[in-house]
């Protein structure tokens, strides 16, 4: 193990740790769909870079890390698309994008 | 220096998540995320993943980001200024935060894993060989979940929808406002 | 450490070569475009007015900086220098010769598509920070333009792989050979229906006519750049310029054998007993040449065809561009497990291509004489009046 | 499917058809010229022969009769005839062009009764020169005055004592006409 803080996984996962709860943080308080849409990209990129960083540090031939970071990637950005389309279905009926505006499911 | 750097993108990118946690105002959320993505890209390209690095850039800056900003400005006039959820406060969801943080920091140093150093190279070819290979099957779902997803924005988005939408909800707020 | 300070200044050399190319690219763009209209140009400053471009940096520097009252000002003030930095970094893995480019990545082309999807958020953060309806207008649209475009773009970058069986450059173009034969547009009907849709997708992702619907002067004002002076608005330009040099350079690199410069000589490999340097130097200058003739029939395009309407515009992407591009992109698979390269139907597909090619070529200039006959005007091909 | 390839065969064909034009006009001489200081020969040269350019008159062929003034729709000539000194009829005090109202319409050339006898650009009083570049920077200075105001000013001053002198001189001769028609008048008075 070298001394370099960026040949070191310890410094991957902290980083990861803490982006994981930043998005966890925007998730839980906000009230706005985008800001909850931020969080869970903010969350689900957390988790793609364990898996580049055990995939890098673990054992360096297989791949598969960046297989699984490749399908968070494309599966967040159709779940972006989903969400954004429903949120924007949502705000021309009812011009609001807060959770509490839509809570209800008629009317 | 390689150091230097590194410390460099890793404030960028746990920056970025804060700001995007902590802002009042939703496009400097945003900004915050860019940021945030487009400095992981960097961790990934320090990892020697570079093709995951790049669809990083590509599918988040180039797809999420612009979806993103478009949404904000379509409906930049409610959205100016976030609000806090009523049913969760700072300090719980701060707690919630800290505790789970503390403990993922905690199990990282008592899990007593075995790392070997990385080696550098290209990762493009083996990527593909994965893909054709052994996860065959997790490619075509995703080929298919992508079709699925493009058919239903596509048609959730469809003016004529929206419209019999608007008008067989009696009481939806945009007639309400008609009426008044 | 060495190796950082030799990035830096490699890259700065970079960046005012880009910047001087580009500024001579708008004196050059707008000589073409005065001769195309039976006018002369700009002429008065310097020899033939080679320095105009100085004489519009004096301005543009000299000009107050406004930051509209309403406008997002952090925001406002980065949007250039961000797309900007897209337009430049598209550059990085580019090959102007065989050791003449900044980092040889190994995903040279996907590198490039992301860069030019990043350029969109400055184009858009411009318009959105401006507070201005038009500026908006034309910031959504030309995102809505470019991330369409990228599609067909992306098709046709895919179909260059599988031919060359790799994404990096170098390898992309020691696919390639020097002589017309063995160019990629000529390769099989599907690398020039790859090339087609790249060229057209790249004109699009340029904002270049007939694609210039984010800042159509006579609908938008201008579009995203309407609010911006001074510094900030030339740095908008050279964006724009820039990119035409990138998409010169990309579609030499992809489709036209790169620097490939003469026959056995294949880019990454110089051949044995001969100067590298020489080599190296010729070319260099030969792939210059040809993107410099892009560049060239970019400027061209834009002052023959007027603007399309947005729903053309989609129709174009959405209805002709993707299909074709799908069904090539299969096209290619068949093709190259069936026919494998060098056997007699490769061969003859490739000459009949090439052929066809030069027959164009020799009919359009047949049809430019006619219209000179029609119009009884004498050639006067001198560039200068 | 065959509208769909026809679509794509037509819109090749027709950019190559622009392209092909515009390439040959990029194979012209530029027909504009690059006036005023780069031409071959100086641009009044190569006006027709009845250019109407500036409105210029000939102060002294003028007769001062006033005519192209009345015959001026819009009033763009000012000016103003008097008695001078050893010469037969009248000479101009002021003579003021308007050039910003002028509209060109020659009237006040066909007006003018004042000929050189030469049939040369001018040959009357009030001509329209070949020169075009009239620009200026304020209103007052698309007002030409033909006679500077301080000689207008002397010889208005002028023209009033002669014509003093004439009304004085004119006041003598009809009180001594009125002197003689009063003595006349018994005379010829019985017959009116």
């Amino acid at each position: 193990m070298t001394s370099l803080l960026s040949e070191n996984p310890n410094s991957y996962l902290i980083i990861s740790v803490l982006i994981f709860s930043a998005g966890m943080f925007t998730v839980l308080t906000r009230k706005n769909i985008l800001a909850i849409i931020m969080g869970i990209e903010l969350m689900l990129n957390a988790s793609a870079l364990n898996f580049i960083t055990f995939s890098f540090f673990r054992k360096s031939t297989l791949y598969s890390g960046h297989v699984f970071a490749i399908l968070i990637i494309v599966l967040a950005a159709a779940e972006a698309v989903v969400a954004l389309a429903i949120l924007l279905a949502i705000f021309q009926q009812r011009k609001s994008v807060m959770t509490d505006d839509i809570s209800d499911m008629k009317g | 220096m390689k150091d230097a750097i590194f410390i460099l993108v890793a404030v960028f990118a746990v920056g970025g998540a804060l700001l995007t946690a902590a802002s009042q105002s939703i496009i400097n959320a945003a900004l915050g995320l860019l940021l945030s993505l487009i400095s992981i890209a960097a961790l990934y390209i320090f990892q020697s993943a570079d093709f995951v690095a790049i669809s990083q850039i590509l599918v988040y800056v180039g797809g999420v980001m612009v979806l993103l900003l478009f949404s904000i400005m379509l409906s930049s006039g409610s959205t100016d200024f976030f609000k806090n959820n009523p049913a969760m406060k700072v300090f719980p969801a701060l707690l919630i935060v800290v505790v789970f943080a503390g403990l993922a920091i905690y199990a990282l140093f008592s899990a007593n894993l075995t790392f070997y150093p990385g080696q550098y190279g290209p990762s493009t070819r083996e990527i593909g060989n994965l893909f054709l290979k052994d996860y065959i099957l997790v490619f075509e779902l995703v080929s298919v979940l992508i079709v699925v997803m493009l058919v239903g924005a596509g048609v959730m988005l469809r003016k004529e929808l929206v419209r019999k939408a608007v008008a067989s909800d009696g009481d939806s707020k945009d007639e309400k406002e008609n009426k008044k | 450490m060495i190796n950082l300070i030799y990035m830096f200044v490699f890259s700065l050399v970079y960046l005012l070569l880009l910047a001087l190319t580009a500024g001579i690219l708008t004196y050059v763009e707008r000589r073409i475009a005065g001769r195309m209209q039976s006018r002369i140009g700009p002429n008065r400053v310097g020899i033939q007015g080679i320095l105009q471009f100085i004489a519009d940096l004096i301005k543009g520097v000299q000009k107050e900086d406004i930051i509209p009252a309403d406008a997002y000002a952090f925001l406002f003030k980065i949007a250039p220098y961000l797309v900007f930095m897209g337009v430049f970094l598209t550059l990085v893995p580019i090959p102007f010769g065989a050791y003449t480019l900044m980092e040889d990545l190994d995903v040279g082309i996907y590198y490039v598509l992301a860069m030019a999807s990043y350029v969109v958020i400055g184009l858009m953060i411009g318009g959105w920070a401006s507070n201005n309806k038009w500026s908006l207008l034309g910031g959504m649209r030309s995102a809505a333009q470019k991330i369409s475009y990228e599609i067909p773009a992306a098709l046709g970058v895919f179909i260059v792989v599988i031919m060359s069986g790799s994404m990096n450059f170098q390898k992309i173009v020691a696919a390639q050979g020097a002589s017309p034969v063995d160019w990629f547009v000529f390769r099989n009907p599907f690398t020039f229906i790859a090339f087609n849709l790249f060229f057209i997708a790249s004109l699009a992702e340029g904002n270049r006519v007939p694609f210039d619907i984010p800042e159509a002067e006579s609908e938008l004002v201008s579009g995203y750049n309407t609010e911006y002076s001074g510094m900030r608005f030339l740095f908008f330009f050279l964006a724009e310029w820039g990119n035409l040099v990138v998409i010169g350079a990309l579609v030499t690199c992809m489709f036209f054998g790169g620097g490939s410069f003469w026959y056995e000589w294949k880019i990454s490999i110089p051949a044995p007993g001969r100067d590298p340097i020489v080599f190296e130097v010729l070319g260099f200058l030969w792939f210059l040449f040809k993107t410099f003739f892009f560049v060239f029939v970019i400027i061209w395009i834009r002052w023959t065809l007027p603007r399309l309407r947005i729903d053309q515009l989609m129709d174009i992407c959405w209805k002709y561009m993707v299909p074709i591009g799908l069904i090539s992109s299969l096209g290619i698979v068949i093709w190259m497990y069936f026919i494998p390269e060098n056997s007699t139907i490769d061969r003859i597909v490739r000459l009949t291509l090439t052929s066809l090619g030069a027959i164009t070529v020799l009919y359009f200039k047949y049809r430019v004489y006619k219209n000179l006959k029609i119009t009884k005007a004498t050639i006067y091909a001198n560039p200068f009046v | 499917m065959i509208i769909y390839l026809k679509n794509i065969w037509e819109t090749y064909a027709t950019v190559f058809e622009g392209m092909a034009i515009t390439f040959s006009y990029l194979l012209q001489r530029p027909i504009t010229v690059q006036y005023p200081d780069r031409m071959k020969e100086s641009v009044p040269e190569t006006l027709p022969e009845k250019y109407r350019g500036r409105l210029m008159v000939d102060t002294e062929l003028c007769t001062a009769c006033g005519l192209c003034a009345k015959a001026c729709p819009i009033d763009v000539i000012e000016m103003k005839g008097g008695r001078a000194e050893g010469k037969k009829g009248l000479r101009l005090i002021y003579f003021n062009i308007y050039h910003g109202k002028c509209m060109y319409c020659n009237l006040c050339v066909e007006a003018c009764p004042a000929e050189d006898g030469e049939e040369d650009e001018h040959h009357t009083a009030i001509y329209f020169k070949k020169n075009f570049e009239g620009s200026s920077y304020t209103l007052n200075g698309l007002v030409e005055q033909f006679i500077p105001p301080d000689e207008a000013r002397r010889r208005l001053k002028e023209s009033e004592e002669i014509a003093a002198k004439r009304a004085a001189a004119a006041a003598e001769t009809t009180k001594n006409s009125e002197a003689k028609q009063e003595s006349d008048k018994p005379k010829d008075g019985g017959d009116v």
